[in-house]
């Protein structure tokens, strides 16, 4: 899986392209995530658009990745879900932790909006 | 190659998560194949990584030596696919009573769950082979992942 | 599974070129894996769907009870895969040295030529079981058929 | 496979969705083509767009019915053939016989054009 980050407003978006599968993976993102929290970029954006599939191992980095954030006082989304991902999001009740956006306008809004 | 004999594709691979993507692709193709639906192709295609994920894992522990063997069959239509490990197993009756999952800030334990939600029969066997996931979904059924 | 212990997936499909697809759709997720170009995954992908036409049609003439056994394996770097069928051969030294390939406009005789313009190396092997067809593709390497 | 038809200008436009490997879509194929010559129309543009792959089967396919419309008087092309067809028609020199273009308009327009 490879990461690309970039900045829009406030929020860092992680471009991922690839699956979501847990091993390397799960490094790799772990230390964006710390990187990011080191600049006090609390607002992260997870772009699945050209993550294929995902396994409950790639759901658990997803977790993990949240309650780093939450914990250092940020939030994370994810944007552009397939329909297969948006369904395991969905049973698994992980929509219910993180938000869901399928426009990149209001996944950066959703940091400013009142929560 | 006797007991192969059946209309059935058969998938064997090393205990490593690289070769998850060619198993998805080719149940992917497969579903398309035999005329499952889209939502159907995405939810065969979910449990059946869930299962070789759970047997790359849990089952075979990464070790190198081990294999994973997944069969593939549309049975008149219905998808039946088995996932075989060469581990010791577990108490999956008790995994299967748990019908509530995870707490939802748990990284952990929402195989077992994924594969329930999207597939309308699951069932657990153990041998001295290993661990076997038999994992049934009907060509009219939606499990209950349905949206 | 004692020989299968080598980095290898195997792929075990019945004489039905529905399959075929499925088999595309494993190499190409696979070569992507092992991260081989577009164009090299294409050729790989080309030659080996080639291959298995070759074992269901000529080799177990579509027979139901008769498997095609495919094995892929990236060896530090390069790619080889095997596909065996359940037929008895034919007189492939010849078919080799025959550079030229067909007639423009028939019909049929492409499937070697392909098979061989899209690998850096192509050999058969008959035994008992029945026609072993191995075909390479150097990591580094672009066949003939670049463009 | 699937086949549909449509028309543009003097050219009889077939979409093929799926795969190109010869069985039942031989006999589907060479069916369309018979009907058309029947309906006298020979101008045959075979749209690959949406066919991911093709075997020497599936070309014995092509190259059959282009020497059915070729011996009826009409001719047949290709369209939107994918990198990895192209190739293939490149490699058995199949690029040679029958014409392969990108774009709908030249290959409509290839039929009418002084040849
Ligand atoms: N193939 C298997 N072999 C051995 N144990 C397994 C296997 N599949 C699942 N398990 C056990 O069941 C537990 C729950 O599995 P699962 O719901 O997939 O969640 P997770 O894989 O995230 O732990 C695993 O932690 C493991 O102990
Ligand atoms: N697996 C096989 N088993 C037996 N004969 C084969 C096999 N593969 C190829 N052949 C023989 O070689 C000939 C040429 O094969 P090929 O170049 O693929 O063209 P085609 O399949 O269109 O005939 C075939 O017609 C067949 O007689």
């Amino acid at each position: 899986m490879k990461i690309t980050q970039r900045e829009v407003g406030s929020a860092a978006i992680l471009d991922l392209n690839g699956k979501l599968t847990g091993g390397p993976d799960a490094d790799a993102f772990r230390d964006v995530f710390k990187s990011l929290l080191e600049q006090n970029k609390k607002h992260i954006i997870v772009n699945l658009e050209k993550v294929s599939w995902i396994n409950s191992t790639g759901l658990g980095i997803l977790i993990h990745n949240y309650n780093t954030v939450r914990g250092a006082g940020g939030d994370m989304v994810v944007m552009h879900a397939s329909e297969r991902i948006e369904s395991i999001l969905y049973v698994t009740k992980l929509n219910l932790l993180f938000k869901s956006f399928n426009s990149e306008d209001e996944a950066v809004r959703s940091f400013t909006a009142a929560r | 190659m006797g007991k192969n004999n059946v209309e059935q594709m058969i998938l064997n691979i090393p205990s490593d998560l690289k070769y998850l993507g060619a198993v998805d692709a080719a149940i992917q193709d497969l579903a398309r194949e035999f005329s499952f639906s889209p939502d159907a192709i995405n939810d065969v295609s979910t449990a059946l990584v869930e299962a070789c994920s759970n047997a790359i894992e849990h089952g075979n522990h990464f070790a190198k030596d081990k294999r994973v063997v997944v069969t593939l069959r549309f049975n008149g239509g219905d998808f039946v696919a088995t996932v075989q490990d060469e581990g010791r197993g577990f108490d999956f009756a008790k995994a299967l009573r748990d019908e509530a999952g995870p707490d939802p800030m748990s990284e952990r334990g929402r195989g077992i769950l994924i594969m329930r939600a999207f597939t309308d029969d699951l069932k657990f066997k153990c041998d001295d082979k290993g661990l076997t996931v038999e994992l049934t979904k009907l060509r009219g059924g939606g499990g209950d992942a349905g949206q």
